[in-house]
């Protein structure tokens, strides 16, 4: 048994997130990877948005600095840039991230400056109740999509990589320990790195395209989500509506902050 | 520069002795978005703050640059940031939120003509209404305003220390004119400079609330990675910082949020005056204009007539009570600005129409001429 | 990874936090030996002793409110 | 003195922005006057400006820019059919004879001196037309001493430019006093 | 179901009010981004539209939302976009642009608690400065509010008919109680309806000036791909629409903008009065407020007091000549508001503090009561 | 002689731009293809952001929309859904596209809307006065970056890409004919369809960079940027500083107006 | 009859929101009274929410929100608490009595029936819960007419669903009476 | 593509704008056959016999000054 208790804030809780939802698995492997970690609870910042998932930082205890839609990335570059000891977190959903904040997005990620996102992906808007995102499938049915969506969505870590992010790690919550793993990876990696989690929203998605039941969502992921050896194996027909998962990407770049240091001794800083 | 030990005389733009004063003040930390005529202060900062062991990043567009400044405020350096009219627009989102959390910072917006792209090289003073109510929701805020560029470092440096007595967003409003003028500043010696830093919590951590206030009102925020570790949210939150839908909490975190700067008006509120004494006329004037006016009230004495200056550095809060206290002793009030009567409408309120105030308008991009407030004057009285 | 661990010798100890618990059935459905049931809309333990202690259910509990032991 | 205004015109990439900020620099650091430079910029603040003036007086500066012209250099025709119009009775106009041949008419007296000219075969170097135009200015305004400007000259050019652009001003200085006692 | 030819009557939330009275107006174009309480008006819009052969589009943030918005309307659809105040705050800039450009389009703000992300699912007034102010630049703008869902469907109808007569953006300011409550709405027949639809020019394409006026001081901006090559700036642009630089022309640009509303005024302003005629206490409310207002007039009057009510539907141009009218005839205001005196601060300058202007605020989420109100103006007659 | 005197707004010339900036050249280019390609110029749609790229709209004789910083492309989708008839194209700086409009260019590419974008790229903000852009190669100088940039740049063309962009070329205004031709190839797709043309700003850009002739610039394009075949059969290394130009991507997916289009016709449209 | 105020309240997910707006649209719809429902939302208005209110009057109604409350419909202990307060004298109170079992004292009447019970057992249907509820509130509170009602629920109800309603709706109404007349 | 074209018969006809020429010598660089030169800041044609109409000065010419028949 782990404690989870020493790391939420415990006076929160139960959490504000539905039934089924995926938010709170996500929470328990960021806390499973710290603790392995041993990451300093007092110099982590979780940096959050606005969205069910940015409801995150509520519960953890560390430093947590809830923003404004889309701005996480925004506010943590400003965290990171000037604190870099720093261990900075970003919490974000799909909205959050790729819509409104898409733009903070690709900088950050070009800029490859050091934090670890966590794109809790659950392919629509939960927390203003089940609109479209940039991530909602084609077809599939949003409030504001009842006929279903006809925008095709982003491969949000492929345009993670494209920008330049150094590590990208796409997993899901049914897979939880591949989750916890794909984090803990990203906490170890200087630069810029992505998590993209694949999260049930039984409320606002599984409502409204029959799924739901948390359950049924689960077993979606169970089935859907591929990850490495395995997903080499399958033919391209095989892959068809199935998602790849496991690291990306994961290379070496100049970090952000780094670069900043070196340009500092550069120029002498004269006290 | 301003670390050598004796004062020192320097020419400099407007838009430098902005960012040498930030500098003076100890900003540590500048994070923009080019937008003319603003961008010589991200220009001369990117130089400096390196050689200062200070933090500088352009960002990908004005709301990220609040969102960093924010951001860096929170580990407890000293930020800044600058823009013009559109930016300022685009920043309007997250200043309320430097306003609800209680972040000081800096934020400077060298003004040109609007609305939209307008004039972009040319002055005007037409965001002044904007920099009061331009973010939703309730709440208040401290502007202020410098009309050289010698007064502009000083603002500066009280922008900063207002900021962080205050916990609260600062915004510097000038306006092209003295951003773009290259002028005389004479620099004190750092010893010299009055400086605040914000306060830090002296209790052991776990009996830190980051917004519990005594009676002056004002949150203590420890400083990110310092070891008190609290949330921070846009949304209505208690004293532990966490968010809560209790009524009554949010009625007075509203309330508390603009008492903390009405209640200390008197402390924040500044402005210079010019022969006001026996003065029949008082010119109400800031930034560039109060530059002309000043020509104006002396052109006026030599015509036999008896004019003032009262020039405001603080625009809001509102120097209400001072401009109230002049109304039984004159008989009118010009407002000369490069706007359409924008803080004209502020000086009726606070005289409560007990005297006419006139306005002497421009809003073409050029400047206000001493000799034009000299004509209104002589027309008005 | 396979979802059923090594299990120890100790028998297991599953913690239920009724308050916490929002009853969605995932700890429940994906039990590798269908330990735990639902009533009321809270997970009950009805055979602890087929327990394997692969710990799925904590794992995946959302609610923080499973643990095993 | 209570408010002298100069102007210097031309087009962009004329290095007159830098001429006019050794003038103030000269008159307000070296010569303990006030002085306040400002300028014009294009669209958006892009390319050269077309225009910049310095005020300069012994007391507060309050208005910052030139109204009623004590001074104003031209170096092509078109800024000077544009601000001619804004001398005052008895002041100075100073032009670039090669660019400025149709001389406007007022109540002011007229310089006119090949600048560009003088710069590019006398000194060496185009580049160095405002500072030429510098020693001419100062030596026919005589507000501020040519000690402050070669200071203030010094201050602002690059290193390495140094003789060189002593050199353009004392030419011009030269030409000025050539002309003024011829 | 506002096109079958007799009136109907339907229960609707206001916020469905709204969508379905934009689709009477012949709105065809909505582009948005959701945000609680006003994401219902998308949705209704995105089943509705698309079987209207209007376009409904979600866009990546509501700066996008606001350009499409204005983007279609220059195409000749009527637009319209929906958002709450984060989301207003973000769409500044380009409000401020379609001011400039004088391109009609319809902001619908449903208002919820601030500043920041506040309290995302509770009524407030707090935007109603930010209206007026929000974007930089100088400007005018016309900002209508409503009170239940049948005003809504009404005041959004206005909206656009005010929007193509004038040429501007017209807001609608709504309450989340308003935008939430769901009562009965009469719709009217179609043909009853009274429809104003942008000018389109009639001269032939090369005498066409996009940007010259008659009088009225509207322009007539040609729908884009009829035949009327022309050019759209936020830059200061002269009667062709391209841009200049003459600063006499770019005072009388920014001028007209502002005149243009102005002066016609008269057709603009439109406010309800209940029992005015007789009143000693004038009760000055709006929005969901004024639905208290009616009962507490109501109310006061079986307690004999002889109060009356002043509801704007137009709250920019404030409504100053008939509040001061009031001024001569009553012993008070009092203006309740779901903020800390915003609109209070417009009486009292309208009525050049002539009388007293009582404020009651809340700004804790809850609606103000009929019998707060009553209390209050027992306190204060 | 090709008659551009038809299709300019010849009152409003000599442009803005300065002497040797590549923005000329790419508007000319435009004209020749809308010319060949016999585009109505009552029916074409340009819309523009802010920057000196961005001044294009007043100088060519179609329907001109020269909209805020960075939302060009906003404007633009609202223009092409509401009357999808109009042949929309959209031209935009480096700055205004890749900076502040970085959001709604990776969502019009996702959403594979119908228009051609002229992306302006002089690795620089030439209106501003000569500041860094996302764009801006590292080590350059720039107003904000005055010891050398620290940080690494958008590989624009591949972020189109990754978004979702059914066309994407890479060229240049030294390569003149070629610049003309993938514009008119991008003229000719129906999706959203991006031409990245390299031009020079030899006044912010290349005076900070020993480049400040403009043929010095010209040069630096002619011997570095590499189309097509060439690139394919240069080494890694001789790659190295090189940029490849052509055409990157040409694929055919569905369009959004058309799948509007198909969405108003499925619900059947009432009159 | 001046303003007559109900509180329908439970947890999320009960379809109390549905129910009010039946509710309102049966009075001012079908019965010609006029009526507005309003409901209060989660965080930023995600999941359902656990109270929805309905006023109804034969005037103008301008508070629209409930003060003082007629009726108030309990589904669940903890609303029951919290709301319980906000009933006038000789008021109703309405509770599921599987999960209200600490009935609170006051001066209304209390109706306790196995709301939810019914529904599954006697209907068939949990998802019907608020449909019985609504038929036992239309019977016992009397200001609404059950036509009315029934005319709004299939106005409301999916396609395929009106008749397993119908029953419910029935159900409630039967139950209603029996308690009233027993 | 090649930057030499085809050449026709006719001497060709270069005629520049002098008011719109801002001077940058792209043309007369880039002018395969030196036709060109500068004068004054402006460009003139100073051997038009040695034009072989490839029209690269005209498709290069920022300003729409030259023009190449
Ligand atoms: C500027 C602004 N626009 C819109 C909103 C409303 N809003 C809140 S959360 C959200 C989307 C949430 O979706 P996502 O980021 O995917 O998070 P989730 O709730 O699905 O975890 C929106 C649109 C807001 N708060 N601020
Ligand atoms: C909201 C806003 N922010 C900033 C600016 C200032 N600005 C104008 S153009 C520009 C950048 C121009 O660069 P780019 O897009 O690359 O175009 P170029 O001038 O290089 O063609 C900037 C930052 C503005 N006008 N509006
Ligand atoms: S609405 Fe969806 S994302 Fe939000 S808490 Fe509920 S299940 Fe989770
Ligand atoms: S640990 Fe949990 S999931 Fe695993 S067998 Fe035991 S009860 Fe089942
Ligand atoms: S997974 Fe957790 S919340 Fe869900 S039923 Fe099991 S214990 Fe309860
Ligand atoms: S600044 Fe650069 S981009 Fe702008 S016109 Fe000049 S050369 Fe062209
Ligand atoms: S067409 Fe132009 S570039 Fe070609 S040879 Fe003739 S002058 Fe030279
Ligand atoms: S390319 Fe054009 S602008 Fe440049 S020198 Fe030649 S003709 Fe003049
Ligand atoms: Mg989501
Ligand atoms: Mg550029």
């Amino acid at each position: 048994m782990f404690d989870y208790l020493k790391y939420i804030r415990e006076w929160n809780f139960p959490h504000i997130w539905c039934s089924g939802c995926g938010d709170g698995i996500v929470l328990k492997a960021l806390i499973r990877a710290m603790d392995k970690l041993k990451v300093s609870r007092d110099e982590a910042v979780m940096v959050s948005g606005i969205g069910c998932s940015s409801r995150t930082p509520g519960y953890i205890d560390i430093n947590t600095l809830h923003t404004t839609h889309g701005r996480a990335l925004a506010f943590a570059t400003g965290v990171k840039h000037a604190k870099p000891e720093l261990k900075v977190i970003v919490v974000t959903g799909d909205g959050d991230c790729t819509a409104i904040g898409g733009n903070h997005f690709i900088h950050a990620a070009r800029r490859n400056i050091d934090m670890t996102v966590l794109l809790y992906n659950n392919y629509i808007y939960g927390m203003t109740g089940g609109q479209c995102s940039p991530t909602t499938p084609k077809g599939y049915k949003a409030s504001t999509a009842q006929y279903g969506n006809i925008e095709p969505p982003f491969n949000t870590s492929g345009l993670a990589i494209a920008a330049g992010a150094s590590f990208v790690a796409r997993t899901d919550v049914y897979h939880v320990q591949q989750c916890e793993k794909m984090i803990s990876l990203a906490l170890q990696r200087k630069g810029f790195s992505l998590v993209e989690i694949l999260t049930p929203c039984p409320t606002a998605f599984g409502r409204r395209n029959r799924m739901s039941d948390p359950v049924v969502m689960m077993e979606w992921l169970r089935d859907n989500a591929v990850s490495g050896r395995k997903w080499e194996n399958l033919s391209a027909q095989e892959r068809e509506g199935k998602i790849q998962t496991g690291v990306l990407i994961d290379v070496e770049k100049p970090e952000f902050t780094a670069e900043y240091g070196k340009l500092m001794e550069k120029v002498g800083v004269q006290k | 520069m301003e670390k050598s030990e004796s004062s020192t005389t320097l020419m400099m733009q407007g838009n430098q002795a902005c960012a040498v004063g930030a500098l003076a003040a100890g900003c540590r930390f500048f994070a923009g978005y080019p937008i003319t005529p603003s961008s010589e202060i991200a220009e001369y900062l990117s130089v400096q703050l390196p050689r200062r062991g200070g933090k500088f990043i352009q960002m990908e567009d004005e709301i990220a640059a609040m969102g960093a400044t924010i951001g860096a405020s929170l580990t407890g350096l000293k930020a800044m940031t600058a823009t013009s009219g559109p930016g300022f627009s685009l920043k309007q989102e997250n200043i309320g939120y430097a306003c609800m959390t209680e972040v000081p910072c800096v934020i400077v917006n060298v003004m040109r003509g609007g609305p939209s792209t307008g004039m972009p090289t040319l002055p005007a003073q037409m965001d002044v209404q904007q920099a009061r109510w331009g973010t939703h929701g309730d709440h208040e805020i401290i502007v202020l305003t410098a009309s050289s560029a010698q007064d502009t470092y000083e603002q500066t440096i009280r922008a900063f220390n207002l900021s962080e007595r205050y916990m609260t967003p600062v915004i510097l409003l000038l306006d092209e004119i003295v951003g773009h003028s290259t002028e005389k500043v004479v620099l004190p010696r750092q010893s010299e400079i009055e400086i605040v830093n914000r306060k830090q919590p002296e209790m052991p951590p776990q009996d830190y609330l980051p917004y519990k206030t005594g009676p002056d009102l004002i949150p203590v925020l420890a400083n990110l990675g310092s070891g008190y570790r609290y949330n921070v949210t846009g949304l209505c939150h208690d004293e532990t910082g966490f968010p809560t839908n209790d009524t009554r909490n949010n009625e007075a975190l509203i309330r508390r949020l603009v008492e903390k700067i009405k209640a200390h008006r008197d402390d924040i509120v500044r402005y210079r005056e010019r022969k006001l004494d026996d003065a029949e006329i008082v010119i109400f004037a800031y930034g560039s204009v109060a530059r002309s006016a000043k020509s104006a009230v002396v052109k006026c004495r030599e015509k036999g007539i008896r004019a003032g200056l009262f020039e405001p550095s603080v625009i809001w809060p509102f120097p209400v009570k001072e401009v109230f206290a002049l109304s039984g002793k004159v008989k009118a009030f010009l407002v000369p600005e490069m706007n359409l009567g924008q803080l004209a409408r502020e000086v009726r309120g606070a005289v409560e129409f007990k005297v006419p105030v006139h306005q002497l308008n421009r809003v073409d991009g050029n400047p206000i001429t001493p000799l034009e407030i000299v004509n209104k004057v002589e027309e008005v009285i | 990874m396979t979802e059923e661990q090594s299990a120890s010798k100790e028998p297991a100890v599953i913690r239920v936090k009724p308050e916490w618990c929002k009853g969605c059935r995932i700890c429940v459905v994906f039990c590798p030996r269908d330990v735990l049931e639902m009533e009321n809309g809270k997970v009950i333990v009805v055979r602890p002793d087929d327990c394997i202690k692969c710990n799925l259910c904590e794992l995946r509990c959302p609610d923080f409110a499973i643990t095993v032991e | 003195m209570d408010r002298y205004e100069i102007r210097l015109s031309g087009s962009g990439g004329q290095g007159l922005i830098l001429a006019g900020k050794i003038l103030a620099e000269a008159a307000a650091i070296y010569d303990g006057l006030n002085a306040v430079q400002t300028q014009s910029y294009g669209p958006e603040a892009r390319g050269g400006a077309s225009k910049a003036e310095v005020v300069i007086s012994d007391g507060d500066i309050d208005y910052p820019k030139a109204v009623e012209l004590d001074l104003l250099l031209s170096l092509t025709q078109e800024s000077c059919n544009k601000y001619s119009g804004d001398l005052k009775e008895g002041s100075i106009l100073i032009v670039d004879s090669e660019a400025v041949k149709d001389l406007p008419q007022g109540d002011y007296r007229i310089y006119s001196l090949p600048i560009s000219e003088i710069a590019l075969h006398k000194v060496g170097k185009a580049v160095v037309t405002n500072i030429v135009a510098l020693g001419i200015l100062t030596t026919i305004c005589g507000v501020i001493s040519a000690e402050a400007v070669r200071k203030a000259i010094l201050a602002r050019v690059p290193k390495g430019t140094e003789e060189l652009n002593m050199r353009a001003f004392n030419e011009g200085c030269q030409r000025a006093a050539e002309l003024l006692s011829g």
